[in-house]
């Protein structure tokens, strides 16, 4: 079981090293950065044994590491989409400044998320936690034109969470008196009931916090647009899932045995169906692609939410399966922006057209990931909708599953926006030289568009490890009852047959393409896309007319009274207030030495006034 | 004499005191010129001081020195002695303080060219 | 209105401590086992020292006498600190008059006197009233005179400075030739003599002299830098 | 062997969908050109045009995706279909209809436009992009209400796919239809949106100005599309009779049925002008979701 | 033995008294004698904190006058810790301030390091002495050198800062021989162990009175709102390494009169909690202040004052844990503040009117300074693995110990708070929207560097490794928990 620490030294001394490798040469730097993610991950599949637990004592306080299954699963996405993005990564930055500084965080994020995996006790699980915040909160800063302050917005939210995780924690301390998760849920049922409802609610704010669930979701449209998208693919992708990650936790271990819980439950159903919907909302209304989808995000966190927080069998598979496709489609769509943002140097959608001719692997990975996330069989995206349908109408939440069919309806558009600002469209003379992106940063995306494929007809391999996480944390095993290697059952006993439907789907496919292609590229000659007829004009060489602003308007007008204001305001607002009021306290110090001296008095006779009631 | 009066005779010595030390107190808090506090910390110093000289007297006590012709005239009562030498060592450090209080004034009239200290106040908030 | 709320404040803190002191009587005995009797008794029985006041100050709790000394060289430091100024700032004296022959020839007549005065103060402190600190005070007294006699009285900076440490490491040392040749600082390791002889009381007397000078030295220090702060220069 | 079968019926399948749907299409034109009182094409004006488009020859293309753009929409409608029981009680035809259920059928309904939407977006028509934005912004619209009245009927009768819906309509004897009149209701209000006839022609806006999918499409492209939307327009009315008008055991009721059906939205959209497209949506999410809502209701006091 | 408790005040003393003569010989000697005298009191330190750890306290008796008589001092794990600390930060202090400026003559050199050694001196000698009065004049030394030393710079708002300090100061001395003579004129003693002893004979309203006025009197000088208003103007106005010496030595000694008067002298149960009011009053209306400042060393001073709130305030839960709690804050204050002073200074240096608004960019023009005003700032907000973060650890476990949820949420607001602030700066040194100055950039010295390097090195050491010190602070929290213990160690010595 020691390879659990050498695995945190090879972290901790690559991560040091990458740093002040750079001096000696970016090659270098590269590959020591590589050899450390890689040769962690291999070190970990390879060496570290599940269920097998260690514990040590710094500080008086017993901690234990080691990983069980529902760990494993998270470490999946983890180490899975660490590793791609790492060699994208290196794409990614070649020819940036502070590459260091990058890598150095990079790998202590990583390095934080497997911490919090392999935590089985409080103190360790967050100080992994705080390194995974403040390692993100660095690479949101990384562009050092955070002008907004989004950085500073992530911290804060980051920080109320922390610190409700934090009070919890002690809070647990004060009953069990040691800090181990085991003990935790051992001695929760004997707690007070307030404690009972307060303990989950601080954990959940936390946690609530990085699966930007509504209404503590404002600081992540900020953060994941501004930080670097070799990274953000990470962020969005593995690091919000710590956030279900430990929600499932609380929910499963605690809420469960609450006699309250539904209420629990409901409410953060409802929260996650919201924070879909308004996410959605939000993400149609962005020209900027990073923040579109970071808006995506929080509405697929919503989704995962919901997913979990019903607490059926059905809901958690839903809800874990979602969590790993978003982890690859998220992960794709920011490399896809990541490497359009290299290659042209904007990510706006007004500005960026027509790329599909000249970026075609990217196109592509981007076009698998989007109807992944669209949710469109045969990918991937669909086995976790469909399960979350199924979940919810099976368990009586007519209303949510409406409204989260209103929102993964509406993301419709702004997937379909997302292609086309990039990909369709006019093609440009600007954009006349771009070029694919270079092979680190497209095989990484390639690799996952693919699997996302292949997870569309054979999701067992991955409900293979959720079942088996879920089956640890106390339910009884899913396989043969809700899923099969490609078949999905509701508890209905209703079931879709993934395989055939493929087939017949690529038959039908294929065989209308070869219609349509009959004659192949030889006998049709490609066109400009300029040479169209548009309302009887053909319009110039220099003229564009790709249809890129005010997208979706109309819908946008329809939907506009839920629009109005945004969440953010109000946190605004309030900070405005604290502030003014912290500006006006100050004023105590008047700066006058003499009315110093005179609260020393005051203080005195005051306190000899009360002498009786304060001693 | 009757013991009413030395009673408030007692009383008065402590009063005395206490009452400088209030009204050094005040000058220190209510006066506006810089000099004028630092004489108000002196004035109620020394009222402080003779606080505590009078908590160390005994009635009928004498200096506590044996002098030569003392010692022959046995078990005469001494006042406490602890109380004078704090207040040697009180006094002592009030001085000191006082300086340095004093060069302060010095130094804030260089610069500001006033004493009143309403004007001098620009450390604030 | 802040200065009712000052004499309301004050009125309240007077009368807490006013109850608290008249509470403790005047001139009664208000404690059983205080330190004091031990020191009125062992002053005479092992330090053969007449002024009780000194034996404390100087031995007892010599410790504390050993810090006041360091407010004083403290002070002094801390006001040559903060009136500093760099060599070509230095104002003129700020005493703008010339003094009448009468002051001038009146304090060089006094000044010896005074001198002697506080010698002999600080020499008997063991024996009478005064001490070091007296002593010390006198002797400035008379530097102070002789500054505001002559407009031209000069005192050598480093000369005073030489004096005070020379007094303060004979302080100190002497405390830890206690901790050396006794077994705790500042403890007494010398004969104590005859009572109410000149030398008697062991360390005591070397003490209070060497505070004395010390004391001397700083208050003229003190004095004289802050006369030679240079004075509003409309006159 | 089986397969074979399987694979022919589902050709079957297809070809009658094909010439059912076109003939709808060109009654349709009839109906509507009589209506405006014009004498309107012939019925088989439909077979005419797709025959002349499929005959001719491709020249020019715009990329990749105009090229397969055409060939999602197929995928859609063909699926539709395949999962859509044709006949009730009838061995014959059974193609998908095991395999998938109605959630798997609504997200295979937008495959289609979706994959078109990305074809004639890649011919850079600027008009062509509006259209798609509006269909997809409809389609948000009329997805909520459609959506209620399944899961009305869904949770009312304890199962998620289609042929467990018939039996279940079956077994109680009542059309669902009647049983269950405001999710039936609700329903066709959605459907008002699914087939783009007048009020809801916003995608193409034929009137004013050559927009939506079809703008830069020609030849066998268009062929594709218009044999897709005839396939497309059969299978939703079967489903419609399957689920609400208690199936059908033969093609000619089958055929009854499903032109009654036909001609609710036609007959409305006659009347009506055309709606702006927030109107739209908020005509969606205001009576035809109301029943929706009603529906649910219903659903969960029985 | 390398000696004895008291050499901790004897030498420095000496030294101080021999500085002005070894500066005639030598004027760089003014300079390196303070470093030397610290460095062998931090040999002494640790020796003796090493033996004390094993052997229990040692009692220093003076003038060889056993306890109640004579002065004593007391060099037990509590104190000896506290003053291992200090000393090692005076230490730190003097080598970075070695050659601070260049400009720096002679004659001010000798001054500041002298009143800098005997700042720490005194401060030392509030911890290590056994008598109140004893006490009192070790006050009056540290008040006096730090009198000295906020007004070091000749500009103008450093006398206005000192001279509020003074005032205060002296205030506060008043109040203290108030109370000083209050509990001697009922018991006839002054020393503390005496005075513990027989503090149930004493008359509880004058026993009262007089701890009020004890904590009036080391409020002023341990921050406690409303007593601080000396505070952040002395620590902004006084040079930089002053205001470490501040934050991290002289508060430190006058939380611990505090608590020494509350734990072991006075037993007034209310205390405690009236120290976690004013402790809680300290810290919230500090950090709220410091979320507003535009000066840099401002906003450290509201947040030393915060935090030493806060120490207040585990100290007031009066169990062993908050003692821990509040012993392990006052380290990682120690150690954390006076890395942010330190960096904060240079950052000060290169910045325009001292504003923080001006500090855009300077993450590139000293990466190393800025590096570690960050880690500084991470360590204090409590970000784990970093040392501070153990602190608020134990801090909140002892709250919770005493289901003080109410107090425990408060801690974590302020926190927040202060997050904000700190973040607010590092956000600053990071953003690379710099502004066109022409002031040339001023490198922090070798020396000062390595300081910064060594406390930046502590705080990862006791992030990564709280092994280190957390044995050291149970001995301690459990020395100052047993008065008992402490009062028979005392008055049992005789000579």
């Amino acid at each position: 079981m020691a390879t659990l620490y050498l695995i945190f030294i090879i972290f901790l001394g690559g991560a040091i090293l990458t740093y002040y490798a750079g001096k000696l040469g970016s090659v270098l730097q590269d590959i020591i950065f590589l050899a450390t993610i890689l040769g962690a991950t291999s070190l970990f599949y390879a060496g570290v044994h599940i269920n097998d637990f260690m514990s040590f004592n710094p500080g008086g306080i017993t901690l234990t590491w080691g990983i069980n299954y529902f760990g494993w699963l998270f470490s999946l996405i983890v180490l899975g989409l660490g590793s791609l993005a790492a060699v994208y990564s290196v794409g990614y930055m070649k020819g940036k400044k502070r590459r260091g500084y990058f890598y150095f965080n990079f790998i202590l994020s990583i390095m934080a998320m497997l911490g919090i995996l392999v935590s089985q006790d409080l103190i360790s699980f967050f100080i992994f936690w705080e390194i995974m915040t403040w390692s993100s909160y660095l690479m949101v800063i990384y562009n050092g034109k955070d002008d907004q302050k989004l950085g500073l917005k992530y911290f804060i939210f980051s920080a109320i969470g922390a610190y409700a995780m934090l009070m919890a924690i002690v809070m647990v301390h004060s009953v069990t008196n040691t800090f181990l998760i085991g003990n935790m849920i051992e001695a929760y049922p004997q707690m007070s009931l307030s404690w009972q409802i307060w303990i989950p609610i601080l954990f959940l704010t936390a946690f609530g916090v990085k699966a930007a669930m509504m209404p503590l979701h404002v600081w992540a449209p900020g953060a994941y647009s501004s930080s670097p998208m070799a990274y953000t693919s990470v962020f969005s992708g593995a690091l919000s899932k710590m956030g279900i990650y430990g929600m499932v936790i609380i929910l499963v271990t605690m809420i469960s045995h609450l006699p309250q819980g539904i209420w629990f439950r409901e409410t953060l159903a409802w929260l996650g169906g919201l924070t879909a919907a308004l996410g959605t909302l939000w993400a149609i209304k962005q020209d900027d692609a990073k923040k579109l989808l970071a808006y995506s995000s929080i509405a697929q966190l919503g989704y995962i939410i919901t997913g979990v927080a019903i607490g059926t069998e059905l809901g958690l598979l839903a809800g874990l399966f979602l969590a790993v496709m978003h982890a690859l489609f998220k992960g794709t769509l920011f490399m896809v922006v990541g490497a359009i943002e290299k290659q042209t140097g904007t990510t706006n959608f007004t500005e960026v057209t027509g790329l599909i001719r000249k970026m075609p692997w990217t196109f592509f990975s981007a076009l698998l990931a989007i109807i992944a996330l669209a949710g469109i069989p045969p990918l991937g995206g669909f086995v976790g909708k469909w399960m979350l349908y199924e979940a919810l109408i099976t368990s009586n939440h007519y209303l949510l599953v409406i409204l989260i069919f209103f929102a993964s309806t509406a993301a419709f558009l702004y997937c379909y926006k997302f292609l086309f600002g990039f990909f369709m469209g006019q093609e440009e003379k600007e954009w006349e030289h771009v070029k694919e992106a270079p092979a680190t940063m497209v095989v990484p995306m390639v690799l996952m568009a693919l699997f996302m494929a292949v997870l569309g007809s054979w999701p067992g391999i991955i409900l293979n490890p959720i079942n088996n996480g879920l089956v640890d944390l106390g339910f009884v095993s899913t396989y043969k009852h809700l899923w099969d290697t490609s078949i999905l059952f509701n508890s209905w006993g209703n079931q879709v047959v993934l395989k055939p439907l493929l087939y017949s789907v690529v038959a039908i496919f294929v065989f209308f393409a070869i219609v349509l292609i009959w004659k192949g590229f030889k006998g049709t000659r490609y066109v400009s896309t300029k040479d169209i007829s548009s309302s009887g004009e053909v319009p110039g060489e220099n003229e564009n007319l790709t249809f890129s602003l005010g997208f979706a308007q109309p819908f946008l007008r329809a939907v506009g009274p839920v629009m109005k204001r945004q969440i953010d305001r109000y946190y605004t607002e309030f900070a405005d207030g604290l502030e003014s009021f912290f500006e006006f306290l100050r004023r105590i110090y008047t700066g006058n030495g003499q009315t110093y001296a005179i609260y020393v008095f005051v203080f005195v006779v005051i306190v000899l006034l009360f002498k009786d009631v304060l001693f | 004499m009757d013991n009413a009066l030395f009673d408030l005779l007692d009383y008065a010595v402590y009063g005395t005191a206490i009452l400088v030390m209030l009204i050094g107190i005040y000058g220190a808090l209510a006066k506006k010129s810089l000099l004028k506090i630092v004489i108000g910390l002196s004035v109620s110093d020394s009222g402080l001081n003779m606080l505590i000289v009078a908590i160390g007297y005994l009635k009928g006590g004498t200096a506590p020195i044996f002098s030569p012709g003392y010692l022959d005239g046995t078990n005469k009562l001494m006042v406490d002695p602890v109380p004078q030498a704090l207040v040697l060592t009180a006094i002592v450090i009030g001085f000191g303080v006082t300086a340095v209080a004093l060069a302060l004034v010095i130094r804030l009239y260089r610069h500001h060219g006033t004493l009143n200290i309403d004007e001098i106040k620009n450390l604030k908030w | 209105m802040k200065k009712i709320l000052i004499i309301l404040l004050l009125a309240g803190l007077g009368f807490y401590i006013a109850t608290t002191y008249t509470g403790i009587g005047f001139g009664e005995p208000h404690f059983k086992h205080g330190v004091k009797d031990t020191y009125l008794k062992q002053t005479v029985q092992s330090l053969h020292v007449a002024n009780t006041v000194t034996a404390i100050v100087v031995n007892f709790r010599g410790f504390d006498t050993l810090g006041e000394v360091t407010v004083l060289f403290l002070a002094v430091t801390a006001l040559g600190s903060i009136l500093y100024k760099k060599r070509h700032e230095v104002g003129v004296r700020s005493v703008l008059f010339s003094s009448s022959s009468i002051v001038t020839a009146g304090s060089k007549l006094l000044f010896p006197a005074i001198i002697l005065l506080g010698a002999y103060v600080f020499i008997h402190g063991h024996l009478t009233p005064g001490g070091g600190f007296q002593g010390g005070v006198i002797i400035a007294t008379g530097f102070l005179l002789m500054l505001l006699a002559y407009r031209n009285y000069s005192v050598s900076h480093i000369i005073l400075s030489i004096v005070e440490s020379i007094a303060g490491i004979t302080f100190a040392g002497i405390g830890l030739l206690g901790l050396i040749y006794g077994e705790t600082f500042l403890q007494n390791f010398l004969p104590v003599g005859v009572l109410n002889n000149v030398f008697s009381g062991g360390i005591i007397p070397i003490i209070y002299i060497a505070v004395g000078f010390k004391v001397a030295a700083e208050l003229t220090g003190v004095i004289y830098t802050i006369l030679h702060e240079k004075g509003e220069s409309n006159g | 062997m089986e397969l074979f079968i399987n694979i022919l019926g589902a050709i079957v399948t297809f070809l009658v969908a094909f010439i059912v749907g076109m003939t709808y299409g060109g009654l349709n034109r009839k109906i509507t050109a009589r209506v405006q009182n014009r004498k309107g094409p012939p019925f088989y004006q439909n077979f005419i045009d797709a025959f002349k488009l499929s005959s001719k020859e491709t020249a020019i293309h715009h990329g990749i995706m105009h090229y397969l753009g055409p060939a999602f929409l197929m995928v859609s409608s063909v699926m539709t279909l395949l999962i859509v029981p044709v006949f009730t009680n009838n061995g014959w035809f059974p193609n998908l209809n095991f395999k998938g259920d109605l959630i798997f059928l609504i997200y295979i309904m937008t495959f289609g436009p979706l994959g078109m939407a990305l074809g004639s977006g890649q011919t850079g028509n600027p008009n062509a992009a509006i259209g798609v934005t509006r269909g997809l912004s409809q389609m948000v619209g009329f997805e909520i209400p459609w959506v209620m009245a399944l899961i009305a009927l869904m949770i009312q009768y304890h199962t998620t796919s289609i042929e467990g819906l018939m039996e279940a309509q079956a077994q109680t004897g009542t059309w669902f239809m009647f049983s269950s009149p405001f999710a039936f209701i609700a329903a066709i209000l959605a459907m008002f949106g699914m087939f783009r006839y007048s009020p809801f022609d916003i995608v193409s806006a034929p009137t004013e100005l050559a927009s939506g999918p079809a703008s830069e499409n020609g030849g066998k492209y268009l062929f594709v599309m218009m044999s897709s939307g005839s396939v497309f327009t059969f299978a939703k009315l079967t489903l419609y009779v399957d689920l609400f008008l208690g199936g059908a055991a033969n093609l000619p009721v089958l055929l009854l049925k499903t032109f009654a059906l036909y001609l609710i939205p036609i007959l409305y959209g006659m009347t009506t002008p055309r709606y702006r497209t927030e109107q739209a949506i908020r005509w969606f999410w205001g009576w035809p979701s109301f029943f929706g809502l009603l529906a649910i209701i219903q659903a969960v006091i029985l | 033995m390398v000696g004895t408790p008291v050499l901790f005040i004897a030498i420095p003393l000496l030294a101080a008294f021999l500085i002005p003569l070894l500066g005639m010989i030598w004027k760089e000697l003014v300079r390196i004698v303070p470093g030397l005298v610290l460095i062998y009191l931090l040999i002494l330190a640790v020796n003796l904190l090493d033996h004390v750890m094993v052997h229990g306290p040692i009692i220093e008796i003076i003038a060889g006058w056993a306890p109640p008589i004579g002065i004593n001092l007391v060099f037990s794990a509590f104190s000896g810790f506290l003053v291992t600390i200090m000393i090692f930060l005076g230490l730190l202090i003097w080598l970075y301030s070695y050659r601070f400026k260049k400009n720096v003559g002679y004659e001010p050199a000798k001054k500041y390091f002298l009143l800098l050694m005997m700042l720490i001196t005194g401060s030392v000698g509030i911890v290590l002495t056994g008598d109140i009065f004893n006490m009192f004049v070790f006050i009056e030394i540290t008040g006096i050198s730090a009198y000295g030393l906020t007004a070091f710079y000749t500009g103008r708002d450093s006398a206005e800062a000192s001279f509020k300090y003074l005032m205060l100061g002296s205030i506060a001395s008043t109040f203290l021989l108030l109370a000083i003579m209050i509990i001697y004129s009922q018991l006839g003693t002054l020393n503390m162990a005496d005075i513990a002893n027989r503090i149930h004979t004493m008359n509880p309203t004058y026993k009262i009175i007089s701890l009020i006025f004890f904590i009036t009197a080391l409020g002023i000088e341990a921050e406690i709102f409303p007593l601080n208003g000396w505070a952040p103007d002395a620590y902004s106005e006084a040079p930089g390494p002053v205001g470490a010496a501040f934050a991290g030595i002289v508060v430190k000694a006058s939380v611990y009169a505090i608590i020494r008067y509350i734990f072991t002298i006075f037993d007034v149960d209310g205390a405690f909690n009236f120290l976690i009011i004013i402790g809680m009053l300290t810290l919230i209306i500090a950090e709220m202040a410091a979320i507003r400042q535009e000066k840099l060393k401002r906003m450290l001073a509201y947040s030393s004052i915060g935090q030493m709130g806060l120490v207040l305030v585990a100290f007031g839960f009066g169990t062993e844990e908050g003692v821990y709690a509040a012993l392990f804050l006052m380290l990682n204050h120690a150690i954390i503040k006076s890395l942010l002073f330190f960096s904060g200074s240079y950052l000060v240096y290169n910045s325009k009117d001292k504003l923080i608004a001006e500090m855009n960019g300077l993450g590139k023009k000293l990466p190393i300074t800025s590096f570690l005003f960050a880690l500084g700032a991470f360590a204090i907000i409590g970000l784990p693995p970093f040392a501070g973060f153990w602190s608020k650890l134990s801090v909140l476990t002892a709250a919770a110990d005493k289901n003080m949820i109410f107090i425990m949420s408060l801690i974590l607001f302020v926190s927040l708070i202060e997050l904000v602030y700190y973040l607010r700066v590092v956000n600053r040194l990071y953003n690379s929207k710099e502004k066109a100055s022409s002031i040339e950039v001023k490198k922090p010295t070798a020396n000062a560097l390595i300081t910064m390097l060594v406390l930046g090195g502590l705080i990862l050491l006791i992030g990564f490794y709280p092994d280190v010190v957390t044995g050291v602070l149970h001995k301690a929290s459990a020395a100052l928990m047993d008065k008992s213990q402490y009062i028979h160690n005392v008055l049992s010595i005789n000579q």
